[in-house]
């Protein structure tokens, strides 16, 4: 059984269809990539998984368990946690406190949760600015500390959406190297990315949605290859070069 | 006299107490798209906000077409035809797009005007043409990236900041938005670019400027700062 | 508890009784004026929280001091507030925008409760200045041209001042509703209210986008003040209830809607006229209040707020 | 050492009744002047000699304590504590006048009120508490006792009552003792109006009043309430055959003056107004004196007088015991009867309890801008004009 | 956690400061003084209070008067009506307190921001003027305490202020500890979460609902403690006095001039604004023209525009200030 099944889910607003009946799996301990275009809908999926939104209709199992329609705090205690793409950090408050929060889902005492929050600070990068405002920080930094407070929860599922937006070529190795030691911690993955530099290494299975609807699904390297794809979302030029990277 | 659209000389700002800038200086002459990179919180966006008027620097100048507007408010650059599109989109969410379009052309009061530049926009970015009508804020990321950046054509500046153009947007798009800035250069406008993908920025640059911790540390055209063994360690991820 | 609860809160509850229709048309029409006369007090109020996200507290003061005005200008000029309403807008205007330069302007992009503590502090500074100055003497204007005139329509009583102020504040709001949507201005202070930084970037001179809201936020309640010495006292505490129910308008339409404060407006007229005639006077504000909690239980962000 | 005794007062001096708190520290100042100073042709006790005590000079120190009763403990706390005040002279505001008499009454000390008009300050069995002025009670008997002397003279039937008051401490009170007295006396109470101090209109409370249409209706409104009250009668055209008043609105020289025509035909208690003048000729040097102290200048009125006779009473105690001793001087004020050429009626004397019984006050009627004396009849000056001309009948 | 060390320091300091205040002989010692010291603490507690929700959570609360006033009536009524100690009727009214705020709050949270604040506005006016023609409760007469004996029993104490300034400290020590240990335990850190970025903290597992609910009624609560402590103080309750708009605006002035969500702020704040407040209407009160009440707007307004932090802003930036000189050195 699958970690998380999204089964025929389907998110209406109005009558702009942001999700049509889509379904797929995330295996225990893998990394899935979901991708699309602009407005394809990922976004919304995640919202839809997370309890943001309820879906219009359609279900979502973690675990087994049938969770559609859960607050958000239910999904999280139960071990699935997302980043928000639009970054939402606790402003008023320092880096290290924003962590601590997550930590806190785990436990109560502030020793144990300090511990746990100073290893995701290092993990993410950044002891730097560790007493910094939240709200100072650059995007980059805050797509970093959406990552740290995510993992601080001690997630089993860890939903990212484009942490990775943002970094130079560096800093993208750096991170790619910061999610498989996240796999490595026997954490599932499932991960937003237009960053197909950082997607394809590391994706046992990328989902493709395009307005609203899954097009594709498979191991990256053969998604790469699907004409819909290339003609939705990828262009010419980065498949191209996508496919002189795998060469 | 000089023929420099926009030349910054020893640029020192920062946040309530919290410097940031330490004497930044770059130069970009009518015509050209002068790229700027460096790592998450160098100073890239603090650079432009300064330049753009939105934050005061602390000593240094700008000049803008040989003319002095160091401190001046950002409303008066936009005037004087040098408009910053910001990092993180910042639209009209309430309106609709074409009220946010029209909004970037605020300035210019001959309603023509603003109708064959929404023409121009819109040719560029056909996506906004279908959508002339909905809430801007109900778009998804990409789409409202791409208002950002026709909202800030709209005002037929003659220098245009772009500070995280790429942020958010889909392969294709990276790709067809760095496209549109080439154009745009075609149109006469000089482009200011602020990009973490080091690489895509530099192949459409004609220079770039390298910025770490406040300071330029390297410059030069983009040819050799592609080439620059520096630049593919640190920026590169080669 | 003493005697029944019921009868404690109501002593004297009398919708039982018969009425005739004259009279409800009449509690109908009183509630309707004054319901246009909270409404300009309410979109200045709103104008100004709506764009600059600023809770003027001294609001009720500046009420205050544009009846002072009217008041000098018919006792030392004999000048009609039916024209000194315009002096006194125009006074109220210019006191503002000083206001908003000496102070509010250093508290724009701070916490916003900052700014609450200052205006807090305004009301006090303008209250007491004026009960200094002008003694804390009641000071009414005897012979107002339509001071005390009504207009009797069969059974009902048409009050003229009250009147002129509805009519005033009709056109008032016209014009702001109209110069909000249709101008360039216009234009420019939405787009102020949604993002100031963007707005700057489009070309607008956002700090002088907000003198001039909150210039003409004063000068609403201006136009208020200045017509109300028609039939009010004026005394150092004459704004104090009149901002206190504008506050629930401005929320009850929800904020930065002009239409909406208008309406929030009269239907708290209405509902403070109802109630206080067909349950108890002292109840009206109960009354509006609570009408506010329910509306919002409904609505969260008010009859028009988005 | 500087012979002075120091004498607190206590009154609004901000806030929402500020005006009368002022009157009424102006009114204390004036007493002081005429007491300290030697002032040979002003008939008043202590007048013609300097200070009290063979030379002591009274000073006096202010106190503001803006309507709020917790403001009012703590400054009187101020007063005795701090600035060491041998007596307090207030606090207009009985809401205020409870607490901080009772913080006189543990230290004992002395604690004059001229003008607080609730009667239960003097039901509480204190012993350093005399008020001067007449309390709600025997203002709201006063008022029925007239009713049905009209009813008997004049040949009118007034029945039924209704009371217009501002829900606070003061209108609540009145309004309770009101109830009382025209239940008492068999008539009808037909209309509770209470409203909110302050009103933006008072369109509903007037409506109700008006289809209530009791005959009679007394009035404990404040000020601009008044203002507004009287206004709207207007407005919506009706009026009550007779209208009594406590307190201030009517009573106020300056709002009666504004008014102009529309006040007219008003009636309400007083306990002094310049057309009581020639009743108590030793008002008016004493009123002049007043008159320099307040801007603009207006003549005393029944709550500021009142709290003058106490500083006078409080004088001429301490200066027949002659001594600072407070028990002593306590028990002077209870034991004696006291001049008092400021009050109506020229007496002053305490019951236990402390309240004057000798307070007195004349039902007025407002007419052309003159309070004439209409009841009691050993008072009166003028016929009341009964029932009031409607709005149209006025010119 | 040196910084955590240095904050104990620093609040052993300051408890040991109040705790001798009133023993130092001088100036203090005189029954105004000491009156100003027992506000001052009474003001602080209640508008740290306040700062639980207003400041920690981000809920500004207009209506915090009325947790204030029922704790006032609790224990006035224990004493005027019903002839007991007050000590009952205190906790009692603190209970209910906390009970009306969460039926208050059912309405209420699902407000954001200045919806949320002018709905608590109304319902301190709604509760006014309710209480204003609640004869059970006094009615707009309000209660008035008789004479009786002074002591801890009654709480009550006529003579010297000695007492209840020992009576404040204990409220000051229970309401400051609670929160210097809200601070560094979850609560503190899910309070804040809330107040930064609702959605964003429930994304971490934080039940945003509960956390409100918890903050509003040990809010409320405390605050009905300071309204009991208030009533013993004057001996008098009436709804102007302990329901009004004008005093929930105490307790939001007090903790934004010192510092809004700071543990130091409700202290400082009151520390400035109280004395300030009692000293300029002692010295200028008695003038009649309202000079304090001028000075006082004055200096508010000076206070604002110079740092719109609070005093807490002003010492984060001399500490960030100081801190960098030093770094500078190294
Ligand atoms: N609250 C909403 N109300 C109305 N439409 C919405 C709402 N949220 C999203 N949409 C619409 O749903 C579609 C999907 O949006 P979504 O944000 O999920 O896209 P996305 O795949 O995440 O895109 P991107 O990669 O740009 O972030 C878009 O067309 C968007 O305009
Ligand atoms: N509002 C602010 N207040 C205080 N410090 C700030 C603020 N905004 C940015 N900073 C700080 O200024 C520094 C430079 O920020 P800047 O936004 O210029 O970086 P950047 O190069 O654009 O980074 P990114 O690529 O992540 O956007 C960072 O250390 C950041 O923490
Ligand atoms: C407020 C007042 C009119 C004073 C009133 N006489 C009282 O005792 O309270
Ligand atoms: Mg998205
Ligand atoms: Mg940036």
């Amino acid at each position: 059984m699958a970690l998380l099944e999204v089964r025929n889910l389907t998110k209406k607003f109005g009558s702009l269809v942001a999700n049509n009946d889509v379904s797929f799996d995330v295996e225990e301990g893998a990394i899935v990539g979901l991708i699309g275009p602009n407005g394809a809908g990922k976004t919304t999926l995640f919202n839809c998984i997370s309890g943001v939104y309820k879906p219009t209709s359609g279900k979502v199992f973690y675990d087994g368990t049938d969770i559609t329609g859960w607050p958000p705090h239910k999904v999280a205690r139960l071990g699935a946690v997302r980043t928000f793409q639009v970054v939402r950090p606790l402003i008023d408050m320092t880096v290290f406190d924003n962590i601590l929060v997550g930590a806190f889902l785990r436990t109560s005492k502030l020793e144990v949760a300090s511990e746990i929050a100073e290893s995701c600070l290092k993990m993410c990068h950044l002891d730097d600015h560790r007493d910094k405002k939240a709200g100072s920080l650059t995007i980059g930094l805050k797509k970093r500390l959406e990552l740290a407070r995510a993992m601080a929860t001690q997630p089993r599922l860890l939903m990212l959406d484009e942490v990775m937006a943002g970094l130079t070529g560096t800093e993208l190795k750096e991170a790619i190297d910061v999610i498989k030691d996240i796999k490595s911690r026997a954490i599932t993955l499932l991960v937003v990315e237009h960053i197909m530099e950082a997607i394809m290494p590391i994706a046992d299975k990328v989902v493709v949605l395009d307005s609203g609807v899954k097009i594709a699904e498979g191991p990256p390297s053969e998604v790469v290859q699907d004409e819909r794809v290339i003609a939705a979302y990828l262009g010419e030029k980065f498949s191209k070069r996508l496919r002189e990277m795998k060469a | 006299m000089t023929d420099f659209a926009l030349e910054v000389r020893d640029l020192y700002a920062g946040y309530e107490g919290v410097p940031v800038l330490h004497g930044i200086s770059f130069e970009v002459k009518e015509g050209e798209i002068v790229a700027i990179v460096g790592a998450n919180g160098a100073g890239k966006t603090t650079t432009l906000r300064t330049v753009s008027g939105l934050l005061r620097p602390k000593s240094g100048f700008v000049k803008f077409y040989g003319e002095d507007v160091t401190g001046l408010p950002a409303h008066v650059m936009v005037r004087k035809g040098l408009t910053y599109v910001p990092e993180g989109r910042r639209i009209f969410g309430k309106l609709s797009v074409k009220e946010n379009l029209e909004l970037g052309a605020f300035k210019e009061e001959n309603r023509e005007v603003v109708e064959q530049r929404l023409e121009w926009v819109c040719s560029l970015f056909p996506i906004l043409k279908e959508r002339l009508n909905q809430k801007a804020e109900t778009m998804s990321g990409g789409e409202q990236q791409m208002l950002a950046i026709a909202r800030g054509l709209m005002s037929a500046p003659k220098v245009i900041l772009l500070d995280e153009l790429s942020l958010g947007l889909q392969p294709s798009l990276v790709e067809k938005v760095l496209q549109i800035v080439t154009e745009i250069r075609r149109y006469g406008v000089t482009v200011l670019l602020v990009e973490q993908r080091v690489l895509e920025a530099l192949e459409i640059a004609d220079k770039g400027y390298v910025i770490q911790s406040g300071r330029v540390v390297m410059s030069g055209s983009s040819k050799d700062l592609l080439e620059s063994e520096e630049i593919k360690r640190a920026y590169l991820g080669m | 508890m003493g005697r029944g609860f019921l009868e404690a809160f109501f002593p004297n509850f009398r919708l039982k009784e018969e009425l005739p229709m004259a009279i409800f048309l009449q509690v109908v029409l009183d509630g309707l004026l004054n319901g246009m006369l909270y409404a300009l007090i309410t979109v200045g109020l709103s104008l100004i929280w709506g764009v600059m996200d600023v809770i003027n507290f001294a609001h009720g003061e500046f009420l205050m001091v544009a009846m002072y005005v009217t008041y000098w200008l018919g006792f030392l000029m004999n000048v009609d507030p039916l024209i000194s309403w315009i002096a006194s807008a125009a006074f109220v205007f210019i006191l503002s925008v000083i206001v908003y330069k000496l102070v509010i302007s250093q508290l724009i992009g701070k916490p916003p409760l900052s700014a609450l503590l200052a205006t807090f502090g305004l009301s006090m500074l303008i209250k007491n200045i004026c009960l200094n100055r002008f003694s804390p003497n009641f000071k009414l204007l005897s012979d107002t041209y339509l001071g005390g005139r009504v207009i009797p329509m069969g059974d009902l009583i048409l009050p003229l001042p009250q009147l002129v102020i509805a009519i005033v504040s009709l056109i008032v709001i016209t014009c702001i509703y109209r110069f909000m949507t249709r101008s360039r201005t216009g234009w420019a202070i939405q787009a102020t209210a949604m993002d100031r930084d963007a707005a700057e970037l489009m070309g607008i001179d956002t700090s002088k986008i907000y003198a001039l809201v909150f210039g003409i936020g004063g000068a609403c309640v201006g136009v208020a003040g200045g017509l109300l010495p028609m039939y009010m006292p004026v005394h150092p505490e004459a704004g104090s209830l009149f901002s206190l129910i504008a506050f629930v308008c401005v929320a009850l339409g929800g904020f930065g809607s002009i239409v909406g404060s208008l309406l929030a407006a009269i239907l708290v007229g209405l509902v403070e006229a109802l109630v206080g005639f067909y349950v108890a006077p002292i109840f009206k504000y109960v009354a509006v209040f609570g009408l506010y909690l329910i509306v919002i239980l409904i609505r969260p962000k008010g009859l028009f707020g988005w | 050492e500087e012979k002075v005794i120091k004498i607190g007062t206590l009154f609004p001096l901000t806030g929402p009744v500020a005006l009368a708190g002022q009157r009424c520290k102006a009114a204390v100042e004036a007493a002081v002047e005429v007491i300290n100073n030697s002032y040979p042709d002003i008939p008043v006790p202590l007048a013609d000699q300097e200070g009290i005590l063979g030379g002591y000079k009274i000073v006096l120190i202010h106190a503001d304590h803006q309507g709020k009763p917790d403001v009012g403990k703590s400054e009187a706390e101020r007063l005795f504590d701090q600035e060491g005040v041998f007596a307090i002279i207030g606090s207009y505001n009985s809401a205020v006048t409870k607490p901080a008499s009772m913080v006189a009454e543990r230290r004992k000390r002395i604690f004059m009120c001229g003008a607080s008009s609730s009667a239960a300050l003097t039901k509480r069995g204190t012993r350093y508490f005399f008020r001067i002025a007449p309390t709600d009670e025997t203002e709201s008997i006063e008022f029925v006792n007239f009713i049905k002397w009209l009813n008997e003279t004049e040949g009118t039937n007034y029945k039924t009552f209704g009371v217009i008051y501002e829900n606070t401490e003061f209108g609540k009170h009145a309004a309770q003792e009101a109830k009382k007295a025209i239940e008492e006396a068999g008539f009808e109470y037909v209309a509770d109006v209470a409203f909110n101090p302050g009103a933006t209109n008072l369109n509903s409370e007037v409506q109700m009043l008006k289809g209530k249409n009791p005959d009679v209706v007394f009035g404990a409104c404040l000020g601009a309430d008044y203002i507004l009250w009287i206004k709207t009668m207007k407005q919506l055209s009706w009026l009550p055959k007779v209208s009594l008043n406590y307190c201030s609105g009517y009573q106020d020289p300056l709002i009666a003056k504004q008014l102009g025509g529309d006040g007219d035909y008003f009636m309400g208690t007083t306990g002094y107004s310049p057309e009581l003048a020639e009743l108590m000729p030793a008002v008016a040097p004493v009123e002049e004196i007043y008159k320099s102290k307040i801007d603009p200048p207006v003549p005393f009125d029944s709550d500021s007088i009142q709290e003058a006779v106490a500083m006078l009473v409080l004088a001429q105690a301490i200066e027949k015991v002659g001594s600072l001793d407070t028990e002593k001087i306590v028990d002077a004020l209870y034991a004696n009867e006291w001049d008092s050429p400021l009050s109506l009626g020229g007496k002053v004397a305490f019951a236990p309890g402390g309240q004057n019984i000798k307070a007195m006050s004349t039902i007025t009627q407002l007419i052309g801008g003159e309070y004439r004396r209409v009841f009691p009849e050993e008072f009166a000056n003028a016929e009341p004009v009964v029932p009031m001309p409607s709005w149209d009948q006025r010119k | 956690m040196s910084c955590t060390k240095r904050g104990r320091k620093l609040w052993y300091g300051v408890l040991l400061l109040i705790a001798v205040l009133p023993l130092i002989p001088g100036p203090l010692q005189s029954p105004f003084a000491q009156h100003v010291l027992v506000l001052t603490l009474l003001f602080a507690c209640m508008s740290q209070a306040w700062n639980i929700l207003g400041g920690y959570c981000g809920q500004v609360s207009f209506g915090h008067s009325v947790f204030f006033g029922i704790g006032a009536y609790g224990a006035g009524m224990a004493v005027v009506t019903y002839g007991l100690t007050p000590w009952p009727g205190a906790i009692i009214g603190a209970l209910l307190a906390a009970i009306v705020s969460l039926i208050i709050s059912y309405p209420c949270f699902r407000l954001k921001g200045h919806y949320f604040a002018i709905a608590t506005f109304a319902i301190v006016e709604i509760f006014n003027r309710l209480f204003m023609v609640w004869y059970w409760v006094g009615g707009a007469l309000g209660l008035d305490y008789p004479i009786i004996e002074e002591g801890w029993k009654n709480f009550m104490w006529f003579q010297t202020k000695t007492q209840y300034y020992y009576g404040a400290f204990g409220l000051f020590i229970l309401i400051f500890s609670f929160v210097r240990w809200m601070e560094v335990n979850k609560l503190g850190y899910y309070l804040k979460a809330v107040r930064d970025g609702q959605e964003a903290a429930e994304a971490l597992g934080v039940n945003s609902t509960a956390v409100k609910l918890t903050a509003i009624a040990i809010s409320a609560f405390l605050a009905a403690l300071c309204g009991a402590f208030f009533v013993q103080y004057n001996l008098r309750v009436d709804p102007p006095m302990v329901m009004s708009l004008d005093m929930s605006m105490r307790f939001v002035l007090i903790t934004i001039l010192g510092g809004l969500g700071t543990f130091w702020g409700p202290l400082l704040g009151a520390a400035i604004l109280i004395p300030l407040q009692e000293y300029s209407r002692a010295i200028w009160g008695g003038l009649g023209g309202g000079v304090d009440l001028i000075i006082f707007g004055i200096l508010i307004v000076l206070i604002v525009t110079r740092q719109p932090k609070g005093v807490m802003g002003f010492i984060n930036l001399l500490t960030t200030r100081f801190k960098a000189t030093k770094g500078g050195d190294d």
